[in-house]
């Protein structure tokens, strides 16, 4: 279906949605930063950037959340299944890049059992995404199959075609459903080809090189170059929509408790830290390769899907300006051999 | 009695072993009466007495902390209590910065022959604290979903 | 001042005084620097130096990947040059061990640091070799130093509680603050530890006041003000208004300011039998 | 829908002290019906939860022979086995699984087994040696090396009894130097030697190999030598894992997930991972 939305009716839309019932999620600056968070008013959408400092995964999958509770009575213990976590919300202006992080994770979320936290939000959240008029160096969508205007995993896509009016084209049946619910706020789409404000993003490299790059360097010496300036914390995977990993504790007085999931990220040396001391990834450059190797080596061969958007987030927010498009560009057009290990400096670091 | 009326505080009590706990123990041999809204851990010396204790006080429910052990130069342990008197001068400061009413932590130096000033020190806390009311910034502290009441258990 | 410090540093790696110079090197854009590890003489072309420079190097010295690499120079600016007093007098480090190679430094960022608008280190305190003009270091007053500091003082309780909660809400428990601080050196972080688990390790306003609190606490008297952790903080929280806190509670009542005084004795590491008995019954 | 990360409910119906710091429980399902659907196979891992404390991750030590139960078999090493050693009979523990894949006892009929277990790895062996004794006319020689760092430190005294005493089971038991006792009658060496010694024969033969990676990297080329196949060794592996359901994405070495594709795996397919463990 295809619509157009004028800026004038923005308001009508989210006044509408709120009407509906849906919570409404979308960029909203704040001091510096500018996040995806919960709006009242069409006056606190925040339109002119390139990108939100935090990503969409954040609703599907939250910093922390609560997978069930428990209470402790001497011996016995009664578990309570948390509710109402999926709240139906539209999430109104996020990156198309964003939105195709969501599809991409449904693979790992539904591999052999499905995680309910994580689909009953993906089936209560419907995502309107709005194309990229502009982008940055760090933008590599295009690199990665996406593009500033994807329709993967958006549910509804808007598109400028001009300064004050949005093509609105749907993509599945709940972005359809959601029009219609709102019917009167939009217009009926513009007759002969609109001119589609989309911005061009640079394509840095060949996505279908570097896999088998990856397939024959499982040792070699730029995992240590590359990550030396690494600082180990866990702001690449936290600001990422498509790093999913997590963490499960326990957080409980003495009688009544939560076990909840937490972001967890593969930079920390304590990640992969057995009890007994070991660890198998003990040094930065073992952590890096990781998280290179999940998201373009073994996520492709699990679920037939590279697990990166190319938000290009994970470079800009980098404390060390490490930049992932342009290892990928490293690996991409290296030609050469598998070069063993052997210089003094290129040496993976001895473990712990 | 009223809502209002009913808030009793609770009050947790850091002692070290050798001044301030032998103190209140003094009172109580003494049959000296106290409210009875402290609840008082033992610790060897003010200087073992990690920041953190008090923050996990608060999260456990606390409305008011009381940090109190030997006089300066009276130390079991020679230096413990200097150390301590370093590290509330700038804790202290730490936490009002955050919004945290100073008076709902408060330290005294009460030796073990001083009964009656525990007497008075710990009646003095309850009371400031009582009037304060209970610490519902913290207690509220959201930790997951809106309806997780842990943070105001006591543990 | 560039040509300098890459003739300074082929010197140092060609007659082996040091094996790598922690430096820094262009970055992903224009508006952003990187740190570099130079072990090669013919490499030292890749070091550069302008106003970009936010990084306090020395924070690799707690990384055993860098450390790895043997004998380091270090370029630092005056507040970094702090931070390897303060490691010398923890004994983390032997000044024999590093070679410190100084820039002066007018301010670094775009818009500039907070930090620079009171700065009083412009010519490092500690160097081996100085590198650039030597700039006269100002002098600022107590109250000058920690004027940021004011309008958050001034708030009332409950206005306070509200900004921080507001700000620490934010924490998503990246631990970037803590990872690029050089003077977080602990091998296992308290909130690693689990047997108890005295953080919780959720990011939720109850996990990430204990957090943030106890972060800074733990660099009462120690911060040299680098304000690493707040630019690197992903959720904008000005985390370097507790460290500044800390720092002028630390002055107020010790006389103590971290990193200017090798022979001072670390504030928290000593006592006066005359400290304050002020908040004392 | 089903939340996956909800554990059955179950009681400690008994305990054993096996060695310093390591415990046994028997576990019932507080759910007669959850007991009665329950099926697990050799080989398979399951969290267990201490409430309070969190999830902690170790093999299922009973065999699927044995119904109405399962065990499991702990060091008291970190904060949930701690908290899961302060616990006694009648007790409420979570359990979760059971997850991962088995050991092909199928497959394994008609031949020779030996298995090779060092400190507390024996407890997934445990599972699948007694599921093997308990199908004795399946198998031909079954031979165990045992090894523990002393003499104390030997897990499941009895039954190293037990299986002494059986004359259809050849049981080896070894102590390092310096862990025997006087009046200790086994072996006294390190398991790789003793399996040199042991020599048990290579034709027809499945090994079966769990310990600490140490021991697993010096037994292997023992085993070679005496001419075993790597696709004829089996091993279990183990990570760091958080939800056992390849989704908290810790536990992988190289593409493989341990919760998932493991932890058995055969000497063949260990030798074609990344060295990454």
């Amino acid at each position: 279906m295809e619509k157009t939305l004028k800026k004038e009716n923005f308001n009508s839309l989210i006044t509408g949605l709120k009407d509906k019932g849906y919570k409404t999620i979308a960029p909203k600056k704040d001091n510096n930063l500018i996040t995806l968070c919960e709006i009242q008013e069409a006056d606190e959408i925040h339109f002119d950037h390139i990108q939100t400092n935090n990503s969409i995964k954040e609703y599907f999958l939250p910093k922390t959340e609560k997978i069930l509770s428990y209470t402790i009575e001497k011996t016995k213990v009664s578990i309570e299944e948390p509710e109402g976590f999926a709240v139906k919300s539209v999430v109104f202006g996020a990156r198309p890049c964003d939105a195709a992080s969501l599809p991409i994770m449904d693979k790992v979320f539904n591999w052999d059992c499905t995680d309910k936290f994580w689909i009953e939000r993906r089936e209560a959240i419907t995502v309107v995404t709005i194309a990229c008029d502009k982008c940055d160096s760090y933008c590599f969508c295009t690199s990665v199959g996406l593009a500033p205007d994807s329709k993967k995993g958006s549910d509804v896509l808007l598109t400028k075609i001009s300064d004050d009016e949005y093509l609105v084209e749907t993509e599945t049946e709940k972005g359809e459903g959601l029009i219609k619910e709102l019917e009167t706020v939009f217009s009926e789409p513009p007759s002969g080809t609109p001119d589609r404000q989309v911005a061009t993003v640079e394509k840095k490299f060949e996505i279908d090189k570097v896999k088998p790059w990856l397939d024959e360097n499982f040792v070699h010496k730029i995992w240590a170059e590359f990550s030396k300036k690494c600082i180990g914390c866990g702001v690449c995977t936290f600001v990422c929509p498509t790093c999913h990993c997590f963490d499960i504790v326990d957080e409980c007085t003495m009688a009544k408790g939560d076990r909840v999931k937490n972001w967890d990220g593969c930079q920390f040396k304590m990640f992969t830290l057995h009890t007994s001391g070991h660890n198998p990834r003990s040094t930065q450059d073992q952590r890096w390769r990781q998280r290179i190797m999940h998201k373009f080596k073994y996520y492709v061969e699990k679920f037939d899907n590279i697990l990166c958007v190319g938000c290009g987030r994970c470079s800009r927010s980098c404390p060390a300006d490490m930049n992932i498009s342009e290892m990928l560009e490293i690996i991409a057009t290296d030609e050469g051999q598998p070069e063993p290990v052997s210089s003094d400096e290129g040496q993976p670091v001895s473990k712990e | 009695m009223t809502e209002e009326n009913k808030f009793e505080p609770r009050i947790v009590a850091f002692l070290c072993n050798w001044c301030t706990y032998a103190g209140a123990d003094l009172a109580g041999t003494g049959r000296k009466e106290y409210q009875a809204n402290v609840r008082v851990i033992k610790l060897p010396c003010t200087g073992g007495i990690d920041p953190l204790f008090l923050i996990k006080a608060f999260e456990r429910g606390a409305d008011g902390i009381l940090v109190s052990g030997c006089h300066p130069g009276d130390c079991h342990y020679n230096s413990g209590n200097y150390h301590a008197r370093r590290r509330w001068n700038v804790y202290k400061p730490l936490l009002e910065f955050c919004g945290i009413n100073p008076d709902r932590i408060q330290f005294s130096w009460i030796s073990a022959a001083e009964g009656a000033k525990w007497v008075e020190t710990i009646n003095g806390v309850v009371d400031t604290v009582r009037a304060l009311g209970p610490f519902e910034n913290y207690q509220k502290l959201n930790t997951i979903g809106s309806d997780t009441s842990v943070s105001s258990e006591t543990g | 001042m560039i040509e300098a410090l890459r003739k300074k540093a082929e010197e140092l790696l060609k007659n082996k005084t040091v094996d790598v110079v922690y430096g820094y090197g262009e970055g992903s854009v224009p508006e952003r620097t990187r740190p570099v590890f130079i072990t090669k003489p013919e490499d030292v072309n890749k070091l550069t130096w302008n106003k970009y420079c936010v990084y306090n190097l020395t924070t690799y010295l707690k990384k055993q990947e860098a450390r790895k690499l043997g004998k380091p120079a270090i370029v630092v600016k005056g507040c970094d040059a702090k931070t390897i007093t303060v490691l010398i007098k923890e004994s983390q480090l032997k000044r024999e061990d590093i070679y410190i190679i100084g820039v002066t430094c007018t301010g670094i960022g775009d818009p500039p640091a907070t930090k620079c608008e009171a700065c009083d280190v412009n010519t490092p305190l500690i160097y081996d070799e100085l590198i650039g003009e030597k700039i006269e270091n100002k002098e600022f007053s107590f109250d000058e130093r920690y004027a940021e500091l004011d309008e958050y003082e001034k708030l009332s309780e409950k206005e306070k509680w509200e900004f921080w909660q507001k700000q620490f809400e934010k924490c998503i428990k990246c631990y970037a603050c803590s990872s690029i601080c050089p003077l977080c050196f602990c091998d296992r972080c308290i909130v690693d530890k689990n047997q108890p688990q005295w953080i919780d390790p959720s990011a939720h306003p109850r996990g990430n006041l204990s957090w943030n609190v106890t972060r800074a606490y733990h660099l009462a008297g120690r911060c040299i003000n680098c304000e690493e952790c707040q630019r690197v903080c992903p959720a904008d929280i000005p985390l370097n208004l507790l460290n500044k806190k800390l720092a002028k509670e630390t002055e107020k009542n010790f006389k103590y300011r971290s990193g200017y005084n090798a022979d001072d004795e670390l504030a928290m590491a000593t006592y006066k039998e005359d400290d304050s008995e002020e908040i004392f019954k | 829908m089903d939340n996956i990360y909800t554990p059955y409910l179950m009681n400690i119906s008994d305990v054993t002290d096996e060695a310093p710091g390591v415990r046994t429980f028997r576990l019932n399902f507080q759910n007669e019906n959850e007991g009665k659907n329950f099926k697990f196979q050799t080989g398979q891992f399951a969290l267990y939860s201490a409430f309070g404390y969190g999830e902690s991750t170790f093999c299922i030590a009973s065999s699927p022979t044995r119904k109405d139960y399962v065990e499991c078999t702990f060091r008291q090493a970190g904060r949930v086995t701690n908290a899961l050693s302060e616990l006694n009979v009648g007790d409420t523990i979570g359990f979760r699984g059971p997850y991962g894949n088995v050991f092909p006892i199928e497959e394994w009929e008609g031949k020779n087994l030996v298995f090779i277990a060092g400190g507390i790895a024996l407890p997934p062996l445990r599972s699948v040696i007694w599921n093997c004794l308990d199908l004795r006319d399946k198998y031909k020689n079954i031979t165990i090396v045992y090894g523990a760092k002393t003499v104390a430190d030997l897990v499941y005294k009895h039954e190293l009894k037990e299986w002494t005493a059986r004359d259809d089971v050849n049981l080896v038991t070894a102590v390092d130097p310096g862990g025997e006792t006087p009046d200790w009658t086994g072996k006294v060496g390190f398991v790789p030697t003793v399996v040199e010694e042991t020599a048990p024969d290579s034709k027809d033969t499945i090994a079966i190999v769990c310990g600490p990676p140490i021991m697993i990297k010096f037994t292997l080329p023992v085993l070679e030598k005496l001419g075993f196949k790597q696709d004829k060794v089996y091993t279990t592996l183990e990570n760091r894992m958080k939800c056992g359901l390849g989704k908290c994405g810790r536990c992988n070495i190289g593409c493989t997930y341990i919760c998932k594709e493991g932890p058995v795996f055969t000497a063949e397919e260990v030798s074609k991972m990344p060295d990454e463990f």
